[in-house]
């Protein structure tokens, strides 16, 4: 197997990216899924609206910001509202049409956990805990998911549920009322999963270029079905991998810059 | 007839008590550093800390025993990781024990929006999304909605004792305009019972457009003119999120040791939050 | 990929249907005349319309008999008195039926607000006040707050079948600023199926400070350039409120003829509002 | 009797002013209440803050609106806030000293008519509404009343109950748990009115120079009680007047400036 010319998290990024239309309303998170978003909105969806939990709607930053919040965002967005607000106008109210999450723990139906590992009261990992996710996975007409895939986090059983997928599946997502549709992907570092339209259980859907179904099962914690249609996954685009790595080089040189206060 | 600017020493020791909750909001931006400092400084203790994010200010606080009690809603470093010192406490009751009540960003800001409408509560819709609401904690509650008879979640008013923003300027009147992302600063101001506010710089008339975030004077008990006073969070237009110190943080704060020394050098072993921007060599 | 700046009359005559509820929203400041003018001469019927203040721009569009029914929470000539043809057809059913829907400003205000959430409702403290509470109206009901057992008043959320706007500016993407008095027109239109916006003028980019008020382009459905869209109300920083049309309308709704053939000149024998500012000797 | 220097409006304007505190934060009405409280702001008390209910706060005018919303508000306001906040976050959170209110009827406990005559279904008039009133009436520390007085306003019975004064009297408001005291002062044409503490009943307090109470008592539709000490109102101060008549005069011509559109 010959070394890829790209990384787990560019591969997973451009995934990921490839997965929004043009025109769609993002709520972003930190990390890959504002990696992607960027990514996308540089390259093949110019005007995906991107929304980011502080309350800045239409950003378009010339650099990844670290926090939900960096000035980046303030400077570059249509408007700016209260954090009340892009809950109650925006998640609640039905106009996002994708949401992107990760966790700590995903189970095969799609449920995660981002607040504990172990029990609530004495855990032995206190994690940071559920923030915009749970309205998210709700409210957002279809969620992604990107996480890496490891028998520790891909669990047969949460700790904490602390953000719907599709619950016990077969259905009961929807029985629920929950406006949104769930996740309609798990990206992961070996391909994706995608949940069984009956069933609603995860299955492995798409495996990147020189993977196996086998590796994947096997950095899964329950046993992963496999779709009656396994595709391949296309590496990275040579000009996404450019835009990527431009934006990342720029990320990294405004975030060294020192900062001076003068007093 | 504003009250004028006090120094920011006399701020907390007049209006920050053993035992209050206290607010110090800002959503990323605009982070009240300076004035957690010094409540580290003048040692309070028992204080219930409210934060839709708890960030640095909070690990600083929790690590240094000023806190029994945190409501929050996302208690992380934003894009680096774990707070240390807040999963210490959880975790291990060091350097002593922390009670939690947790909800979601969207709960927690509607608290903070009762609170500043004079409510005891206020509804969202319902869903069952999440084991949050199985925890045996004071926070949300179920009802119908009496029109649809769906179910809602009503959302308990939070009204801190003390809430305290970072700005950019205060007027010669005493207004206060912050400027950029706001947060949920606004309504956690209107839902307290006493704001104090710290800010950049001093003018004669706020540089704000007609629609501008602006706190009026009459709403706010106490001023500190403290330049820097939200690094390393920031604030716009003055200077930038020192995204350096937040990763940088993480190493300091993963060691009880290392991490209580950085505090006895920078903030409990400096006179104010000027001298500790020198020590760290951000202010010249 | 903004929608094109498309014809009042075409935008009306696209999205705005017999029987629609609709809200023409504004507090004093901002009201879309021209979109009603273009309502009224497109002879729409069976309108639901709903605003927090009728003012004069619903006075006409009733005495025009677009509508059948009027939600509303205050319904006088601001700071003049009555509204006559609202007053006639409560009074006498003229031209035809109004049934009413009543709210306070503040139960109003917190139904926009519930349908700009995806809310059925929201609730806000209950107090023995108003007989309106005891009216056969479909709009509040009382439920106990189920931390503190106290009455709450539970407002049912209104989302209109459309939202007309007027603005300052659009930009070059279709973004649209509004400066100055707000009102509830944010949250009457985040709360709609359809809004539509008039503005005074198109620019590259909107002269719009950080936290200014900002509808984004994605969540319009059709915009319009209508300078002095707003007259006799007023566009800040465009032109004033015309407060001697405001007393002047008392004579002239007073009475039906000279009503009519105000209408008949001004509105329906005219194009479109430029023509109506010009025999108004507003524009030149 | 001497004819006074001064019209009705203009003594009723001056003793409206006289009840405020500098300081106070007064949640304003158009017409007389808006008058009394930019006189009392540019008299006595400078620092009154002024809030309309279009949502600007700490308004300064040098002309007074006609509406509610004028520009004017806008252009000399510390902050604007939308609608739903000015009620939910400054009077109904308990932040206003004094509401003013006026009405087309009153009666004897203060409570007020500003909705219909006659049956509300099938009304004699139909009256603008509530608008602010029921919430100021309910939530404002105290609020002070402006109206005239005659037998068809100040009524024995209301025709609807649009706003609370004192319910029935004798405790009945508090006992509802309404946050604000209620209505301090009605100031009429022929002086004022005033709760009387036990039973609440509004009672003749201030007769204006040369006024009788014999005068007040036929202006009023229930029998009305004079207090025990029936104090004489002192007239407009030449300096009040002066100011008054100035803000009026500079309310007149800018009021009467035609507009001009450009298209």
């Amino acid at each position: 197997m010959s070394v890829p010319a790209y990384t787990p998290d560019e591969i997973m990024t451009v995934t990921a990216a490839r997965q929004l239309k043009d025109g769609a309303v993002c709520f972003v998170g930190i990390g890959l899924p504002s990696a992607a978003c960027n990514l996308a909105r540089l390259t093949h969806a110019p005007n995906l609206v991107l929304i980011y939990e502080s309350g800045t709607v239409g950003v378009r930053p010339n650099v990844l910001p670290l926090s939900i919040g960096d000035g980046e965002l303030a400077e570059t967005a249509t408007c700016i509202v209260p954090l009340p607000e892009i809950f109650a106008h925006y998640l609640q109210r039905g106009r996002v049409d994708v949401g992107f999450l990760g966790a700590a723990q995903i189970d095969r139906y799609g449920n995660l956990n981002s607040t504990v590992v172990g029990d609530y009261a004495h855990p032995a990992v206190r994690l940071p805990g559920g923030g915009g996710a749970p309205e998210i996975a709700t409210y957002a007409r279809e969620v992604l998911i990107i996480m890496k895939q490891s028998p520790r986090s891909f669990v047969p059983r949460l700790d904490f549920r602390t953000s719907c997928g599709y619950l016990g599946g077969s259905g009961e997502r929807a029985a629920s009322g929950a406006p949104g549709a769930g996740p309609r992907a798990v990206i992961t570092d070996f391909g994706m999963l995608r949940p069984q339209p009956d069933s609603e259980e995860l299955e492995l859907a798409g495996l990147y270029p020189g993977i196996t179904a086998d590796a994947a099962r096997q950095a899964t914690g329950w046993p992963l079905k496999v779709a009656a249609r396994l595709e391949t996954l296309p590496p990275p685009e040579p000009q996404q991998l450019a835009t990527l790595r431009e934006l990342e080089a720029r990320t990294r040189t405004a975030h060294a810059r020192p900062i001076h206060i003068p007093l | 007839m504003p009250a004028p600017l006090v120094p920011l020493s006399d701020a907390i020791s007049r209006h920050v008590h053993d035992g209050d909750s206290v607010a110090l909001e800002g959503f990323t931006h605009l982070i009240p550093f300076a004035a957690g400092h010094e409540i580290i400084r003048q040692r309070r203790r028992g204080l219930h800390l409210i934060r839709m994010t708890p960030d640095l200010i909070y690990d600083q606080m929790i690590g240094m025993g000023c806190a029994t009690r945190l409501t929050f809603s996302w208690g992380g470093n934003p894009g680096v990781g774990s707070l240390h010192r807040l999963r210490e406490a959880v975790e291990r009751q060091w350097p002593q024990p922390l009670a939690l009540t947790e909800f979601t960003h969207a709960e927690l800001a509607l608290a903070y929006q009762a609170g500043a409408s004079g409510m005891s509560c206020a509804v969202m819709p319902h869903y069952a999304a999440t084991d949050l609401e199985a925890l045996p904690r004071p926070s949300v509650r179920r009802l119908p909605c009496p029109f649809t008879g769906r179910e809602l979640t009503a959302v308990p008013a939070i009204n801190p004792d003390v809430t305290i923003l970072h700005a950019q300027q205060i007027d010669a009147a005493g207004n206060v305009l912050i400027r950029g992302i706001v947060g949920a600063a606004r309504e956690a101001a209107l839902a307290a019972r006493r704001v104090l506010v710290t800010v950049e710089e001093r003018v004669e008339t706020l540089a704000a457009g007609m629609n501008a975030v602006v706190l009026p004077a009459w709403l706010i008990a106490s001023a500190s003119l403290v330049p820097g006073g939200a690094y390393p969070s920031y604030a716009q237009g003055c200077y930038a999120r020192d995204n350096r110190f937040y990763r940088a943080w993480d190493e300091i704060a993963r060691d009880r040791e290392a991490f209580s020394a950085w505090m006895e050098r920078h903030v409990l072993g400096v006179p104010d939050h000027a001298a500790q921007l020198r020590i760290l060599g951000v202010a010249a």
